[in-house]
C-alpha cells in the first residue's frame, strides 16, 4: 500500500540535492559546510557537484556561514558611545554577507593592555573599517566582537569629504594626507603582503 | 510686525509675496508665506535625535511632512514631500550634522494656485530662520502656458485649469535649475522660455530674503 | 567677487559697525586681507585652495582686523544649540546611574560622569535626582559622538559649576541674547544690579537661571531680560526704571 | 484624474458599487464538465498529466535569491531575504517567516481576502520550515516572500516549488527540498485530476457537478515524510483520502525530478 | 583575513561604495561597462496574464514591472456623467524586499509607491492618453472603471520608466467586452471584445546627474542609472515624452543645479530614447 | 494554540506515556475526554449551546437575520462565523494574539461548512438574488485547556440543531415583494444538521498520533492534524498545522482513527441533544 519509492542509492550522478545521501567520510570535523549527519547516514544539505573524493560537495551557491566564535570579521563602525561601539558586519572570513549583520564592541574588549583606561572616542569613529574577532553570540540582537589583538582594530580610517587619505602613523594615530590633522584610533597592524587566510 | 510687500515689476507679474518669520514658537525655524490667497506655513525642527531605524551614519536625514487643507495625506501630498525633501537634501549641508534628523512640516492653509511656489518660499524662509547651514538660498516660480501660446506667471487656480501646461521651476540664487515639476503638454522652447523668466527673478527673490532677514535682525539693536 | 550683483549696494571698505546682512551662498571677500580666519557661519568647502569658502548662515556680518589678518563670522539669531567644546551650559538631568544623561537642548543628550563634580569620590558623591539643574562645561563635543559634560575645571575646582540647588527659575531665550548677557557692558544686567541683589547663571545653550530673594523681583528681572533683546541701550534703562517702580 | 478623485489613503480607491462583468454575463457557459468525450480534459491533458513547468531563477535584484515558476497559466514569483536581524525577541533557533500576497489582477473573480492570504502563508511556512536546517542561522530570521501573479489552479503547488527552488539557490542549508502536488477528485474518487486548473478545482462558485473537492500535499521526497496536507470537499472514506495522498505523492515526485533537472542545468 | 594590497580593489567596492562609484563615473566609465549614454536592453511582453483584461510585463536590465488592467462596471459621478474612471495604483510588491536594514547604502527606494502613483497618473492624464468619455457605456447610468494596477517586482534602476511603459502597453493591450443595457441591468457578452481608443502615449526616461569633481560647472548625466548609481548620484531627472515628440512631464529632484543647456541636452537624449521605445511598442503590439 | 512552556523532563515524561499508550490522565491514545453539551441556555438568540470538556468551556450563540446573499451564488443563504477568545481563557489571549487565534478558528469553521455543503443553504434563501437568511454564529471561548477546535465544532453543531428560524410568507411578486414574519414563536422551522461534520484533532507526539490532546500534550506535540468527519464517517476536511512532518503510514492510521472517533462523537451529541429538556429561560 505504501508507495515503494526507490530507496535513493549512493548518488551515481555527480549532481546532489539537499537530502541526497553521501558516502560516509572519515573527517567529519568540518561537518559544517554543506553536510549533515542524520541517524547514521551523512547527507548533503546544499545543492552542488560532488567532488572527486566523494566526501565534500562543491556548492552551487556558497552556503551561508553564520559568524562563529573565533571568526575574523570585517565591519564598519556605525555609532560610538561611551560604553560600546555599534558596528555593521560586512563579511565573515572570506564570505561577503549579502545583508550586513549587527555587532557590538564593548569598552573592555578594545585593547588587551590597561583595559579600563580605554576611551572609545579615541579608538573608533563612525564609517571606519574595523577588523575584529567574534567573541560569542551575545544575548541581544548583536554579536559580541573584540579587537584586543594587535592585528585587529581600524584598518581603513574613514574617507574625509575632501578626499584626503588617512595614513596610519603610529599604533594609536592616523594622519590625514591633505590637512595633516592627526586623529587618534586603535590602529591594526596591517601586514600588507599576507593574503587572506 | 510690519510685513513688506515685495512686488516684482518687469513683465513677471506675480501676486507679491508676504512672509512672516517665527510664526511657530516651539519650532527652531518657522515661516508663513502668503502669495495672493495661497497661504503656506512651514516649521523646521533643527538637528534633532534621529530614530535609529532611519538614522544615517555620515549625514543628517531630512523628513518632510506635507499636509493639505482637508483630509488625510494621499499620493498627491506624498509627491510634494518627495520634491521638498530632495530640495532640502541638496541645499542643506547635511554632513555637518551626522546621526541627526531635520524634520520639516509644511501645512497648506489655503490653495489658490501655484501652491508649490509658495511651499518652496516658506521652506527657504524657515530654513533661514532656523539658521541651518545652506549652500545657497533658493526660490521658485510657476509659468502656465495657455492654448494661444501666451504665458502666465504665478497663475491662480482658475488660470491653471485653462492652461495647457504648468511648469514649476525651483532655482538657486544664480538662476540655475535646482528642481522642476512640469506637467501638461509643452515643448522644449516653452520650457526654456519659462526657465529664462525664472532665472531672471532669482535676484529679486534673493533681495526679498535679504529684506526678511534684515527685518528679523533689525529688531535687535547691536 | 565684489562686482557680483549681490553687493551692488554694499560699501565693503568700512563695515565694522554698519549692518551688512549676509545670506547663505554669499562669497567671502578674499580680496581685502591677506590671510583670512573664518569663524562660525562660514564653510570652506573642505579645505580646497581656490577658496570656495562661502557664508552658509544668514545673519549680520561681523569682521575684526587684528595685525593684518581679518576674521569674518556671522551673528545669527537661532534657538537650536549646537554643542561646541568648552562652552558652559545649563542642563536638566534625565536619567541617573553611573553616567548621568543631561538634556542640554542639543540634538543628543550629554553624558555627565558621576565623579565629574568637585571633590566627588567613590564614597561621597553629590546626590542627583532626575530633573535637577546642572551647570557645567562641555569637555567633548564632536558631531560624530555624544557630547560629554563635566562640572570641574582643569584644576579640579568647581569655579561656579555644579548643581543649581537654590530655588530659582530658568528662562529659555535665543543664543545671541545669552551671549549679550555675558558680554561685559551689558546694559540690562548693569541696570538690574543697581536695584536688586540677585543671582544669575547664563548658559550658552539659551538657558538662563535666575534666583532672587522674593518672587516679585524674580518676575521683574525675568521680564526685563526677555524684553531687552529688542531694545536699544537707553530704552533698556528707561524700561528697567519703570519696572522697578511698580 | 477627474474620475477617481484625490486618494485619501496611500492608494486611489475605485468608485463604490462596482460590479464584476463576469457576474452579469449574457450567454451562460453550457458545458462545464471536466472531461471531454475521449477521456481528455478541456486543455487536452489526460487525467494524470501535469501542465508544462517553466522555471527561472535570479530575477529579483538586491535580494538573497529569487525564483519564478509557471505551471501552465499559474505564475508565482518568490524571493528569499537571507538570514538577517530580527526585531522579534531572542530565540536561539533560526526563524522562517513566509508571506503570500496575490497581485490585484491575479484572480478572475475576487482577490482572496487578507485572512485567506494569511491562512495560505501559515500552510506554506509550516510545510517549508521542517526542511530547513534552522540551527545554522541562530538568532536570525529568513523571510520567504511569495507573490502570485496569476492563479489558474494548484496555486499551493506552485508556491511550494517556487520557494524550494529559491531556497536551494540562496545558500541556506536544507535537510530536503520540499515538493508538492494538488489533485482534484470526483465522487468516490472515481477519477482523479492531477494539477487541476481553476475551472477543474472545486469551489462553491462554479457549479461543475463532477468535481467535489481537491487535496494538496507537501512531501519531503528524500526524507520520505509528509510536511503539509490540505484537503477540501467530502471524501467517502479514509481509504479514499489515502488513495488521494498516493496520487499527490506520485505527482510530487514528478515535480521533484523536474526541479532536480533545472538545478542540474543551472550548475 | 588581513587586507592585502591585491584584495584592496575588490574590497574598495565593498567598503566604500560611494567613493568607488564616484571615481568610476568621473573617469567616464560605468560599473557594468556601459557608456554614459547607453541604456540597458528593454524587453516588453504583452497579454501574459489571462485573468486580466490587459496586461504587460516590462524588464529594463534588473528592473521588472508587471501591470494588469481589469475593467469593472460602475455608475458615473453626477458631476461628470459622461466620464468613466481610470484608477491607477503603483505598489512595490513584497518580493522586492523593500524594507532593508543596514545604515549605509540601505536599499530604501527614492520613489515611494504613492509618489510613483501620483506622477504616473499626472503624466497619463496630461498627455490625454485615454479620453474618459470613451469609457462611458450609457451616460449617467453605467460606465467602465478600469483598475490599472502596476506591481514592481524587482527594482534595480529606473523604476518609473518601467512603470510608465508597463501601464501604457497594458492599456493599449486591454480589450473590454461589449455591454448592452436591458431593463436597467447591464448584460456583458464576452464574444466581441474591442480595444480602447488611445491617443498620444507618454514614455519616460530618467537620468542620474552628478557633479564632475574636475570642474564643478559641467554636469555628468547618466542615462538609465542602476539602483547603486542612482543612490550615490545626488539628483534624478525624469523626462516624459509622448510618441509624437512633445514633452508631457519634466521632473527634476535635487542634485547639482543645471543650466538650461544641460536641460536641453537631457531633453534631446530623452526624445531619442522615446523613439526607440515607440519602435519597441509597435512591434510587440502587432 | 496558546503555547505553554514545558521543561524537557515534562516533554520526555509525556512522550514515554504516549509510547506506553497510557497518558497522564489515564486515557489511552484513542480515548476522547467526556464532554457535556447543553443547548438552549441563552434566551435572546435563535439557538445556543455550551460545551464543557474537562476544563475547556465554550459558549455558542446563533442569530438568524435577513440580509443580502453573496453575489457569487445569489440563490443561497449564508453562514458567518465569529470566534472571540476572551482574555478570561488565558493571559496569552489579550490583544492581537487572541484576535489572530479567533480569526483562524473562524476561518477554519467557515472553510469546513462552506466546502462540505453540509447545510442545505437553498432552503435559507427567501427571494433569490435579493433577500436570504444569514446565520450569524458567535462563539466565545471562556476557558482553555486544549482541544478548542473540536469543542468549537461540537458546540456549533449543537447550537445549529437548537436554532429556530421563524416562518415567513412572501406577499406580492415582481419587483416589490414584501416579507411578513409570523410572530407566533412556536411555528418555526429548524435547520437539518444531521450531516454537519465535527472536527477531530490529532496531535503527533514522538511518532504516534493521539486524540484530543490536553493543554500540556498540545504544547509538546510536533504537529496537529485537524480532520472534519461527518456522521457517515466520511472525511470532509483535513489540515496539518505545526512544523513537524510524519510518515505515510502514520498518516493513514491517523485518518482512519479520526473517522471512527468522529462517528462516536457525533452519536454522543445526538444522544445528549434529544434527551436534554428544552430549557425555556
Amino acid at each position: 500500500m505504501a508507495v515503494t519509492s526507490k530507496d535513493t542509492p549512493l548518488t551515481s550522478t555527480p549532481f546532489v540535492l539537499p537530502g541526497d545521501k553521501l558516502p560516509p567520510n572519515s573527517d567529519s570535523a568540518n561537518n559544517r559546510t554543506g553536510v549533515y549527519v542524520r541517524d547514521g547516514g551523512t547527507y548533503s544539505s546544499i545543492c552542488g557537484k560532488v567532488t572527486d573524493s566523494k566526501s565534500t560537495v562543491k556548492p552551487l551557491v556558497p552556503p551561508f556561514m553564520c559568524p562563529e566564535k573565533g571568526n575574523i570579521v570585517l565591519c564598519r563602525v556605525l555609532s560610538v558611545s561611551q560604553i560600546s561601539a555599534k558596528v555593521e558586519i560586512i563579511s565573515v572570513g572570506s564570505q561577503v554577507l549579502k545583508e550586513p549583520l549587527m555587532g557590538i564592541i564593548r569598552r573592555e574588549e578594545v585593547r588587551a593592555s590597561e583595559k579600563d583606561k580605554v576611551s572609545l572616542f579615541q579608538s573608533f569613529r563612525p564609517c571606519d573599517i574595523v577588523q575584529a574577532r567574534v567573541l560569542g553570540l551575545g544575548e541581544g540582537q548583536a554579536y559580541v566582537l573584540t579587537t584586543a589583538e594587535s592585528e585587529l582594530g581600524v584598518i581603513l580610517a574613514r574617507k574625509l569629504c575632501h578626499g584626503g587619505r588617512m595614513i596610519p602613523v603610529s599604533w594609536c594615530e592616523y594622519q590625514c594626507s591633505v590637512t595633516g590633522k592627526r586623529e587618534k584610533r586603535k590602529v591594526a597592524k596591517v601586514i600588507n603582503n599576507i593574503s587572506s587566510n | 510686525m510690519n510685513i513688506i510687500r515685495h512686488v516684482v515689476t518687469m513683465e513677471v507679474k506675480s501676486r507679491g509675496i508676504e512672509c512672516e518669520l517665527g510664526i511657530i514658537t516651539r519650532a527652531d525655524g518657522s515661516a508663513q508665506v502668503k502669495q495672493g490667497n495661497t497661504i503656506v506655513t512651514c516649521g523646521v525642527y533643527g538637528p534633532v535625535e534621529a530614530k535609529s531605524a532611519r538614522e544615517k551614519v555620515d549625514k543628517a536625514v531630512v523628513e518632510v511632512i506635507v499636509k493639505s487643507e482637508t483630509g488625510l495625506p494621499g499620493p498627491y501630498e506624498k509627491e510634494l514631500e518627495l520634491l521638498m525633501s530632495s530640495c532640502c537634501e541638496t541645499m542643506i549641508l547635511t554632513h555637518l550634522h551626522p546621526h541627526t534628523a531635520i524634520s520639516v512640516s509644511i501645512q497648506i492653509q489655503s490653495d489658490n494656485g501655484s501652491v508649490i511656489v509658495c511651499m518652496v518660499h516658506a521652506l527657504c524662509c524657515s530654513l533661514l530662520d532656523a539658521c541651518l547651514p545652506l549652500k545657497t538660498t533658493f526660490s521658485a516660480i510657476k509659468c502656465a502656458f495657455l492654448s494661444d501660446g501666451s504665458m502666465l506667471t504665478d497663475p491662480t487656480t482658475q488660470q491653471e485649469e485653462t492652461a495647457t501646461s504648468q511648469l514649476t521651476y525651483i532655482i538657486d540664487r544664480k538662476g540655475k535649475l535646482v528642481a522642476s515639476h512640469a506637467t501638461g503638454s509643452f515643448d522644449t522652447e516653452e520650457y526654456i522660455k519659462g526657465l529664462s523668466v525664472a532665472s531672471s527673478t532669482a535676484v529679486h527673490r534673493t533681495d526679498f530674503y535679504r529684506e526678511t532677514i534684515s527685518r528679523k535682525m533689525s529688531r535687535i539693536k547691536q | 567677487m565684489l562686482t557680483s550683483p549681490a553687493y551692488k549696494h554694499v560699501l565693503y571698505a568700512s563695515m565694522v559697525d554698519s549692518k551688512v546682512i549676509v545670506l547663505p551662498g554669499d562669497a567671502i571677500p578674499l580680496a581685502v586681507g591677506n590671510d583670512i580666519k573664518l569663524g562660525p557661519g562660514t564653510y570652506s568647502g573642505g579645505g580646497r585652495e581656490e577658496g570656495s569658502s562661502v557664508f552658509v548662515k544668514p545673519g549680520i556680518l561681523r569682521r575684526k582686523d587684528r595685525d593684518g589678518s581679518s576674521s569674518f563670522w556671522v551673528n545669527t539669531q537661532h534657538k537650536r544649540y549646537v554643542p561646541s567644546e568648552g562652552e558652559k551650559v545649563i542642563g536638566v538631568v534625565l536619567r541617573t546611574g553611573r553616567v548621568y544623561r543631561v538634556d542640554i537642548g542639543a540634538s543628543q543628550n550629554a553624558s555627565l560622569p558621576e565623579l565629574a563634580f568637585e571633590g566627588a569620590t567613590k564614597r561621597n558623591k553629590p546626590i542627583v535626582q532626575v530633573g535637577d539643574l546642572v551647570f557645567g562645561s562641555l569637555c567633548q563635543a564632536d558631531p560624530d559622538f555624544e557630547p560629554e559634560m563635566t562640572c570641574v575645571d582643569s584644576s579640579g575646582r568647581a569655579s561656579g559649576m555644579g548643581l543649581l540647588k537654590k530655588p530659582g527659575c530658568v528662562i529659555s531665550c535665543t543664543l545671541s541674547l545669552c551671549r549679550r548677557l555675558l558680554s561685559k557692558q551689558c546694559a540690562v544686567m548693569e541696570e538690574l544690579q543697581k536695584h536688586y541683589k540677585f543671582e544669575c547663571v547664563v548658559g550658552l545653550n539659551g538657558r538662563v537661571w535666575l534666583s532672587a530673594p522674593t518672587l516679585m523681583q524674580t518676575i521683574i528681572i525675568r521680564n526685563c531680560i526677555k524684553s531687552s533683546e529688542f531694545m536699544s541701550e537707553d530704552s533698556i534703562k528707561e524700561m528697567v526704571r519703570q519696572a522697578v517702580l511698580t | 484624474m477627474a474620475g477617481a478623485g484625490s486618494g485619501r489613503r496611500n492608494r486611489y480607491l475605485a468608485p463604490e458599487a462596482t460590479r464584476n462583468p463576469l457576474l452579469c454575463l449574457k450567454e451562460k457557459k453550457e458545458d462545464n464538465s471536466i472531461l471531454r468525450s475521449n477521456q481528455l480534459r478541456q486543455d487536452g491533458r489526460s487525467c494524470t498529466d501535469i501542465r508544462p513547468v517553466s522555471i527561472q531563477s535570479g530575477i529579483v535584484s538586491h535580494v538573497t535569491s529569487s525564483a519564478y515558476i509557471e505551471l501552465g497559466d499559474t505564475k508565482v514569483l518568490c524571493s528569499i531575504l537571507g538570514p538577517r536581524h530580527t526585531q522579534k525577541d531572542f530565540n536561539l533557533e533560526g526563524q522562517v517567516l513566509c508571506q503570500v500576497k496575490f497581485a490585484p489582477f491575479s484572480c478572475h473573480f475576487q482577490k482572496p481576502s487578507q485572512q485567506e492570504e494569511k491562512f495560505m502563508s501559515s500552510i506554506i511556512s509550516e510545510a517549508i520550515v521542517g526542511a530547513i536546517r534552522t540551527e545554522t542561522f541562530p538568532k536570525l530570521e529568513t523571510l520567504v516572500n511569495i507573490v502570485v501573479l496569476e492563479n489558474d489552479g494548484s496555486m499551493l503547488t506552485a508556491a511550494i516549488l517556487c520557494a524550494s527552488i529559491a531556497l536551494a539557490t540562496s545558500g541556506i542549508e536544507m535537510k530536503d527540498l520540499p515538493t508538492a502536488c494538488t489533485v482534484s477528485y470526483s465522487d468516490k474518487a472515481s477519477n482523479i485530476y492531477y494539477d487541476p486548473t481553476i475551472a477543474e478545482e472545486y469551489s462553491t462558485a462554479n457549479e461543475n457537478k463532477d468535481v467535489i473537492g481537491y487535496k494538496s500535499v507537501v512531501y519531503l521526497p528524500l526524507l520520505r515524510e509528509i510536511s503539509g496536507v490540505y484537503q477540501v470537499g467530502v471524501a467517502e472514506s479514509h481509504s479514499v483520502s489515502s488513495q488521494l495522498l498516493e496520487a499527490c505523492i506520485e505527482g510530487g515526485l514528478r515535480y521533484h525530478e523536474r526541479v532536480r533537472q533545472y538545478l542540474k542545468d543551472l550548475a | 583575513m588581513v587586507l592585502s594590497q591585491t584584495k584592496m580593489d575588490l574590497d574598495f567596492r565593498l567598503l566604500f561604495p560611494e567613493e568607488f562609484i564616484k571615481q568610476i563615473l568621473d573617469e567616464g566609465y560605468r560599473e557594468d561597462g556601459r557608456s554614459h549614454n547607453q541604456t540597458r536592453s528593454t524587453t516588453l511582453t504583452v497579454g501574459s496574464f489571462k485573468s486580466a483584461d490587459g496586461s504587460a510585463v516590462v524588464r529594463i536590465g534588473g528592473t521588472c514591472v508587471a501591470c494588469g488592467v481589469k475593467g469593472e462596471l460602475a455608475n458615473p459621478r453626477a458631476i461628470s456623467p459622461k466620464d468613466g474612471f481610470i484608477v491607477l495604483n503603483v505598489e512595490y510588491s513584497l518580493v522586492t524586499g523593500s524594507e532593508k536594514l543596514g545604515a549605509i547604502g540601505g536599499g530604501e527606494k527614492f520613489f515611494s509607491s504613492q509618489s510613483l502613483t501620483q506622477i504616473i497618473q499626472d503624466i497619463i492624464h496630461s498627455s490625454k492618453f485615454i479620453n474618459l468619455e470613451h469609457l462611458c457605456i450609457e451616460e449617467g447610468k453605467i460606465c467602465w472603471s478600469l483598475n490599472v494596477d502596476v506591481v514592481v517586482l524587482s527594482c534595480d534602476g529606473p523604476v518609473i520608466d518601467a512603470c510608465v511603459l508597463a501601464a501604457v502597453s497594458a492599456l493599449k493591450n486591454a480589450t473590454l467586452p461589449s455591454v448592452e443595457i436591458e431593463s436597467e441591468k447591464p448584460l456583458v457578452s464576452m464574444a466581441t471584445r474591442n480595444h480602447l481608443k488611445t491617443g498620444q502615449y507618454p514614455l519616460m526616461t530618467s537620468f542620474a546627474i552628478h557633479k564632475k569633481e574636475v570642474s564643478d560647472t559641467n554636469i555628468g548625466v547618466l542615462v538609465d542609472p542602476t539602483d547603486d548609481e542612482a543612490q550615490y548620484c545626488t539628483g534624478i531627472v525624469c523626462i516624459a515624452v509622448t510618441n509624437d515628440q512633445k514633452l508631457t512631464g519634466l521632473y527634476k529632484y535635487g542634485g547639482p543645479a543645471m543650466t538650461s543647456d544641460d536641460i536641453q541636452k537631457c531633453i534631446r537624449k530623452a526624445k531619442k530614447q522615446a523613439t526607440i521605445l515607440v519602435k519597441l511598442i509597435d512591434n510587440t503590439m502587432k | 494554540m496558546a503555547d505553554r512552556i514545558l521543561s524537557d523532563f515534562e516533554i520526555s515524561y509525556i512522550k514515554q506515556g504516549v509510547l506506553a499508550d497510557m497518558r497522564s490522565d489515564g486515557r489511552s491514545c484513542r480515548d476522547y475526554r467526556s464532554f457535556e453539551l447543553r443547548s438552549g441556555i441563552v434566551s435572546n438568540t435563535s439557538g445556543s449551546a455550551e460545551i464543557k470538556l474537562e476544563r475547556t468551556n465554550i459558549l455558542v450563540g446563533v442569530k438568524a437575520e435577513i440580509g443580502q446573499p453573496n453575489p457569487l451564488n445569489p440563490n443561497k443563504g449564508r453562514i458567518e462565523f465569529f470566534v472571540d477568545c476572551s482574555a478570561l481563557a488565558s493571559p496569552k489571549f489579550e490583544g492581537r494574539r487572541g484576535e489572530d487565534l479567533g480569526r483562524n478558528l473562524a476561518h477554519r469553521l467557515s472553510d469546513l461548512y462552506e466546502n462540505s455543503n453540509c447545510i442545505d443553504l437553498e432552503s435559507l434563501s427567501i427571494i433569490p438574488g435579493q433577500d436570504c437568511w444569514i446565520i450569524y454564529v458567535d462563539a466565545l471561548v471562556l476557558e482553555y485547556s486544549g482541544g478548542v477546535l473540536d469543542c468549537l465544532s461540537i458546540a456549533v453543531k449543537g447550537a445549529l440543531a437548537n436554532t429556530k428560524i421563524p416562518k415567513l410568507t412572501v406577499i406580492g411578486e415582481g419587483e416589490e415583494q414584501e416579507i411578513e414574519i409570523s410572530d407566533n414563536p412556536f411555528d418555526s422551522t429548524s435547520i437539518d444538521t444531521n450531516n454537519v461534520p465535527v472536527f477531530v484533532s490529532l496531535s503527533l507526539i514522538g511518532n504516534q498520533f493521539i486524540v484530543d490532546a490536553s493543554h500540556e500534550e498540545e504544547a509538546c506535540s510536533l504537529c496537529q492534524l485537524s480532520v472534519g468527519v461527518n456522521h457517515k464517517g466520511s472525511i470532509c476536511s483535513i489540515l496539518k498545522e505545526g512544523a513537524g512532518s510524519f510518515k505515510h503510514r502514520q498518516y493513514n492510521e491517523a485518518i482512519s482513527l479520526a473517522s471512527e472517533i468522529g462517528v462516536s462523537v457525533i452519536e454522543k451529541i445526538t444522544l445528549t441533544n434529544n434527551t436534554a429538556p428544552e430549557k425555556m429561560l
